[in-house]
């Protein structure tokens, strides 16, 4: 294809030549980080005890919207996924899924013993390691934990984004550099639920 | 002075002014001030800080610039399921259409300004509410054509609302024409000469108008089609990026563009202000004091987030077709009653 | 009404996995996943058959937040499944472990001195006021009032303050120990809760006029989802779902354990049953909790600050725990009560916590390990509700009908 | 004395009235609000709660008052704590080195619920009172036997102000600013 | 006038626990007496199980159902692997009946472990309907006659295993395992 017709040929070459004009040439990478760090939307996905310490962070006494966080309604709007305590073996698929739609760049934070080792069902026959589920960011150990950690999380969060520029190499590269991308060991969604027999 | 006058030609030119500069900058500007004065509202009376780390002395106004480059810099995803072109298209025409009622509305009594012809002038108040009527149809393409069942109930929520303020806002705004006698908003802003707005003469049909675009831009009260606990996000949910900002952004707009209807109808326009010769006095600060004043109904409108909870669909609808149409066409009889009184 | 299941915009994501968002199963029902990811459903998913916009039926598919409390409580012995089952609903803890506390109690012949119960009963009032507050938040989120979820959320903090001046830790306190309890109350404490007893009364005020009589509130709760009293008797819905109703009935009342029965304090019971009445249920019982730790605080104020443990564990304690318990105010434990055994035997324990009665069936045969715990929690009792309740409402009644229920998924799943 | 049940019920249907009337309140304290919010918002980075003495947060090993009769290990309930045996110079007959067990920590799985600070016979565990700490990698939080005897490093201290928390009649919580920067 | 009201309303005052219990479990022994059906009494501090055998069990519940017992506060399931049997307890209280309103009595029926079947009880207390879901993955208890029974909470093929059983061994980590190798060294 010759040079000159590159603009109107493919639209995803011409798609990339933008992005390498854009984030190459003009120092736009500073702009997408900053925005990504102070605009962290964590979605609504609740998996276990841990939500109520979630809640209190966005209560008026630890004001979780002061960095930007708004908890938003769908995968689809959001950039940040917090794991809020145990993941059982039905709700990994719901995590996997959510991850899954949820578009680039995004984040994860486990919160909570539960979401690190088990906490206190390391044992149970029920439940599983987050991290085997999706790639994590910033784990907070404690059960559950303070609000401040959460919003010593995000503060974390925010300022690993900025330094380590993750979200334009996310951008950039397609793929994040220091997180090697976790591939689900088992499809934790293979179970079928049986709908309710009853006719109508 | 060629390059000068060039300039203030282009300016001058009603539709570049009124659609491209006040409609497409200005609403930028006033939507992303109404987000943010929303949620520090709202923050305000929930005793709770806001948005503030990212610019801490602007009060947390950049978290909104953060947002909108989030959204302009995040991966689009197009679900395999989903149309692809109306998908595409009808975040991006929803907001063109919100904002081509600005191209007929004056901002100025100065003949030389009008955006229409004086003899289509005299119509101008109804083709004003005729464009408005046409974005909410893009909503429901939106709905409709990401296949998702929650964007499918929340596209037809929309058009159950529709059908409930359309008439509400259209009698209205009859109300306030009844009582001046003509369709003609820059009559309609002339009867109001000396602060007889018709906000303090006719105030039954603006409070039907006001609460028709509270209805019209889901604003709290009434958020029924984006409503989080029943459908996920409404006709957004399978949207990502920067069409869902489009489709978000849209609905301000349309709020701000009602106002500035309501504004020219109730309101006295650019009242105190009689606009002069020349293009600053005959047409930029008029329409600034336009705009100034729609900017205080858009925070007025957001203010309800902070107080109200949501209706159910058909207590909204129940709400409008039982009381909220009688109140309009109350307001249209006090309307004919105050032209025969002669009182504006 | 066999007719062909025709899968309505069903796709195979890149996951490579089925995901039918909604079928098609007869004429016009369609059966819509209210998922584990929705803002309407908390950690469960409600399948809802639905015909237009009203709900045919409804069936909770829970188990998102199975922990196994019942299996590991038969491997951890008798004093470590206090925190572990604390965890079912930690923002209730006290009220959750101490029935069970309370059965180990029945089995070992132990009995708590005086001034530990009424401990007990000061950190349960504090913990069901906040439950409630937080019952409070989550529903006017379902209710898209994100006011009343900020207020009732910043007060539950001011008795999560309490709570931590008390025991140390802000939900988890894991505080009653077979026996007794693991703190007394620190020096400012009587006039820290006086104040904080003052406060809630007036907001409580405030509570009614922006969210009780709000009219959007009002016109979403008046009439929906109403229970009548026999069908909530024949489903056995606990707490305020049955005082909701009209049945007269609360743990406190029919077997006052710890020293209820020396408390004045009502019991409120509404007769509608409809959303409204549950959330006055819960509105009044706030009040009658501020009354209770009113009381308590007084006695606690007024009488010599004794052994918080039981007579038994005290007579062991060396020189160096009792000092501790003196000047800190705090119980340490013994290194035998991690392998104490029970004597054998069935007994069970109830409490009454802010939704409801909690059960739990503990038989032991004299080992180190319980030989089973079964919990029946509240919002496990209370899930029959979103299967009897629901049908016939319109699909926007269903984060009211949910949110009234004050249903908690981790507790329900157990 | 003893609790009674209180029969209620709600008051009956609402007028056209009320809805405006309850309307205008509900406005009215919207406003009232919106003009003094009373806020009770700590501005975390700048403003760090300092909590009570008796908080439960991270747990500290003093060595030297350590048995090791592993009582802690056993009463753990989320099997945080584990035994790890060390070889140590025996005080009694120098030159000879002498099998020691000393417990250490996984905070992957601590639930910070105070247990073991309150079992052991010599008080060899601690609290300290702040618990804001997170992690960027999991295998951090498994401390050995040095990390476990050192309090961890507070971020949180060097950046922003101590601040109590008092409950007030009027405004709920309000922060008192603590003058010693400790 | 208080005290007016609760008598008019048949609300039981806070008498003694032990008496409201020993007149359920009075109440509970007429019935099936009434009935004929024979029970063996079981002591438990708190409640009192009256166990029947399984053929008798639907008699005894609508029996006592009659008397008053109008829901179903836990359907206990233990498992008994020594003596190869499974027993299932139907604690039962009542509600609207104030002399009994809160007393636990069980209806309990011990099955053979190896294939444990029992007539579904859903049909008289319509409360028992999830619980009888969970014992039947729990245990495996099947229950002839319910309306549809399925997994309640686990994933179907934890179900299978029936993880509460006595042979569904969950292993407790001893107190020197897990430790990482660089923070064994020291």
């Amino acid at each position: 294809m010759e040079e000159g017709r590159v603009y109107l040929g493919n639209l995803d070459v011409a798609a990339k030549r933008a992005r390498d004009i854009l984030l190459g040439k003009i120092k736009l990478e500073k702009v997408v980080d900053w925005a990504n760090a102070f605009s962290l939307w964590p979605v609504h996905l609740t998996t276990s005890c841990c939500s109520t310490e979630f809640a209190a962070t966005f209560g008026p006494r630890f004001d979780g919207e002061q960095f930007g966080a708004l908890p938003w309604v769908g995968p689809r709007q959001t950039n940040l996924i917090v794991i809020e305590g145990t993941v059982t073996r039905k709700m990994a698929c719901a995590v996997r899924v959510t991850w899954e739609q949820m578009p680039h760049p995004k984040f994860a934070i486990a919160m909570g013993a539960c979401a690190l080792d088990g906490g206190l069902f390391y044992n149970s026959y029920n439940v599983v390691r987050p991290w085997e589920v999706i790639p994590i960011d910033i784990y907070i150990p404690g059960c559950p934990p303070r609000p401040e950690s959460v919003a010593r999380a995000i503060v974390e969060l925010q300022r690993r984004i900025r330094s380590r520029r993750v979200a334009s190499s996310w951008i950039r590269e397609g793929w994040r550099p220091d997180r090697d991308y976790v591939a689900p060991k088992e499809d934790y969604c293979s179970w079928q639920r049986t709908s309710s027999p009853v006719p109508l | 002075m060629a390059v000068h006058e060039a300039l203030a030609a282009i300016i001058g030119w009603p539709p570049i002014w009124q659609v491209l500069i006040i409609g497409f900058i200005g609403s930028l500007v006033v939507s992303i001030f109404a987000v943010w004065f929303e949620r520090k509202a709202a923050a305000r009376v929930q005793r709770r800080l806001g948005p503030y780390w990212a610019s801490p002395r602007l009060g947390g106004l950049l978290h909104l610039i953060a947002d909108l480059a989030r959204y302009a810099f995040q991966y689009p995803i197009i679900p395999r399921r989903v149309d692809v072109v109306p998908f595409l298209a009808a975040p991006i025409a929803g907001l063109i259409i919100a904002l081509l009622p600005l191209a007929v509305i004056p901002f100025t009594s100065n003949p030389s300004y009008w955006p229409l012809p004086p003899a289509a002038m005299e119509y101008s108040l109804l083709i004003a509410l005729a464009i408005a009527t046409l974005p909410p149809i893009f909503i429901i393409a939106a709905g409709w054509a990401s296949n998702n069942p929650f964007a499918v109930i929340g596209g037809v929520r929309e058009a159950f609302i529709i059908v409930a303020y359309e008439l509400i806002a259209i009698l209205g705004f009859l109300g306030a024409a009844a009582a001046v006698g003509s369709f003609n908003l820059v009559e309609i802003v002339a009867a109001q000469e000396g602060f007889k707005w018709l906000i303090l003469l006719n105030p039954i049909a603006f409070l039907a108008v006001f609460i028709a675009i509270v209805m019209s831009t889901s604003a709290f009260p009434f958020e029924i089609p984006e409503s989080e606990a029943e459908v996920v996000a409404g006709p957004f949910t399978e949207y990502s990026g920067i069409l869902y900002a489009l489709n978000m952004g849209g609905a301000y707009m349309r709020r701000f563009v009602l106002a500035i209807l309501t504004v020219l109808a109730f309101l006295g326009g650019w009242q105190p202000l009689t606009p002069g010769e020349g293009l600053l006095w005959g047409y930029i600060l008029p329409s600034i004091v336009v705009v100034a004043k729609a900017v205080v109904i858009v925070l007025a409108i957001s203010f309800l987030r902070a107080v109200y909870g949501r209706y159910r669909l058909d207590q909204a609808l129940d709400m409008a077709w039982k009381i909220l149409l009688p109140l309009a066409l109350a307001g249209i009889a006090l309307g004919l009653i105050e032209a025969s009184i002669g009182v504006v | 009404m066999s007719g062909e299941v025709r899968v309505y915009g069903g796709w195979r994501d890149d996951l490579g996995l089925r995901v039918i968002p909604s079928k098609r199963i007869g004429k016009d029902v369609y059966e819509v996943f209210i998922g584990p990811q929705h803002p309407g459903s908390g950690h469960m998913r409600i399948i809802i058959r639905v015909d237009g916009d009203v709900i045919v039926e409804a069936d909770p598919d829970i188990g998102y937040v199975h922990r196994t409390m019942e299996k590991l409580g038969e491997i951890r012995g008798w004093i470590k499944p206090i925190p572990l089952f604390e965890r079912m609903a930690i923002h209730d803890a006290c009220n959750i472990t101490l029935p069970y506390v309370r059965a180990v109690e029945k089995l070992m012949g132990v009995e708590a001195p005086l001034r530990a119960k009424y401990l007990r009963v000061l950190l349960c009032e504090i913990n069901r006021i906040a439950s409630h507050l937080y019952g409070f938040a989550i529903f006017s989120i379902f209710l898209g009032h994100s006011t009343m979820y900020m207020w009732a959320m910043g007060d539950r903090e001011v008795f999560i303050q309490l709570a931590e001046e008390l025991t140390g830790a802000r939900l988890t306190h894991s505080y009653p120990i077979p026996g007794g309890v693991r703190r007394d109350i620190p020096q400012g404490f009587p006039d820290m809760a006086r104040r904080a007893v003052r406060y809630m009364r007036k907001r409580l005020e405030e509570y009614r006029k922006m969210f009780l009589e709000n009219p959007v509130i009002r016109s979403r709760l008046e009439g929906v989802g109403v229970i009548p009293k026999n069908l909530a008797a024949e489903l056995g819905l606990v707490g305020p779902n049955a005082r909701g109703s009209g049945i007269a009935y609360d743990v406190r009342i029919i077997e006052p354990y710890e020293v209820y029965d020396e408390l004045d304090f009502e019991v409120p019971v509404y007769t509608e049953g409809d959303a409204l009445a549950r959330t006055y249920v819960r509105v009044e019982e706030i009040a009658q909790s501020l009354r209770i730790i009113e009381q308590v605080v007084d006695w606690l104020e007024k009488k010599p600050r004794e052994p918080i443990v039981d007579e038994s564990i005290y007579k062991k304690y060396p020189p160096l725990h009792k000092k501790i318990l003196e000047s800190q105010g705090r119980a340490k434990l013994l290194p035998w009560m991690a392998t104490m055994k029970v004597p054998a035997g069935a007994a069970i324990g109830r409490g009454e916590t802010g939704r409801g009665e909690i059960i739990y069936y503990v038989e032991s045969d004299g080992g180190v390990n319980p030989y089973r715990v079964r919990i029946v929690t509240p919002s496990a009792r209370n899930v029959i509700a979103f299967k009897y309740a629901l049908p016939g409402h319109r699909v926007m009644d269903l984060p009211a009908i949910y949110g009234s229920l004050d249903y908690f998924p981790p507790e329900a799943d157990r | 004395m003893a609790p009674r049940v209180g029969l209620r019920s709600l008051e009956k249907r609402r007028t056209l009235i009320d809805g405006v009337r309850s309307n205008i309140h509900v406005l009215m304290l919207g406003v009232k609000y919106f003009v003094n919010p009373r806020r009770m918002t700590l501005v975390y980075p700048r403003e760090y709660p300092k909590l009570s003495e008796g908080y439960r947060g991270f747990i500290i090993l003093k060595k030297e008052k350590c048995i090791s009769c592993a009582a802690c290990a056993r009463i753990c309930p989320s099997a945080a704590m584990k035994m790890i045996r060390v070889q140590e110079p025996d005080p009694k007959h120098p030159g000879k080195a002498k099998m020691k067990q000393y417990p250490v920590i996984n905070y992957q799985r601590c639930i910070f619920c105070g247990y073991c600070v309150d079992v052991c016979p010599t008080e060899a565990l601690y609290h300290v009172n702040y618990h804001d700490i997170v992690y960027d990698n999991l295998a951090d939080m498994f401390w050995d036997l040095e990390t476990f005897q050192r309090e961890p490093e507070y971020k949180t201290a060097a950046e922003g102000r101590p601040v109590r928390i008092v409950i007030h009649e009027e405004l709920g919580l309000v922060k008192v600013p603590v003058e010693d920067k400790a | 006038m208080v005290e007016a009201r609760e008598r008019a309303e048949g609300v039981v005052g806070p008498r003694r626990y032990e008496e409201v219990l020993k007149a359920a479990r009075s109440r509970a022994e007429e019935a099936l007496r009434a009935v004929g059906v024979s029970f063996s009494i079981e002591e438990g501090k708190g409640f009192v199980d009256l166990v029947v055998d399984v053929d008798s069990v639907v008699r005894a519940a609508e029996a006592l159902k009659a008397a008053g017992f109008d829901h179903v506060v836990s359907v206990t399931a233990v498992d008994y692997p020594k003596r190869k049997q499974i027993k299932v307890a139907y604690h039962v209280t009542s509600y609207l009946d104030p002399e009994i309103a809160g007393g636990i009595v069980g209806l309990a029926v011990y099955l053979p472990r190896a294939s444990p079947e029992m007539p579904s009880l859903t049909s008289v207390w319509v409360s028992a309907e999830f619980m009888e879901r969970e014992v039947y993955e729990f245990f495996g208890v099947h229950f002839r006659g319910h309306p549809d029974l399925r997994p309640l909470l686990l994933v179907p093929e934890l179900a299978e295993k029936h993880p509460l059983r006595k042979d569904f061994v969950v292993r407790e980590e001893s107190i020197y395992e897990g430790v990482p190798e660089r923070v064994r060294r020291g």
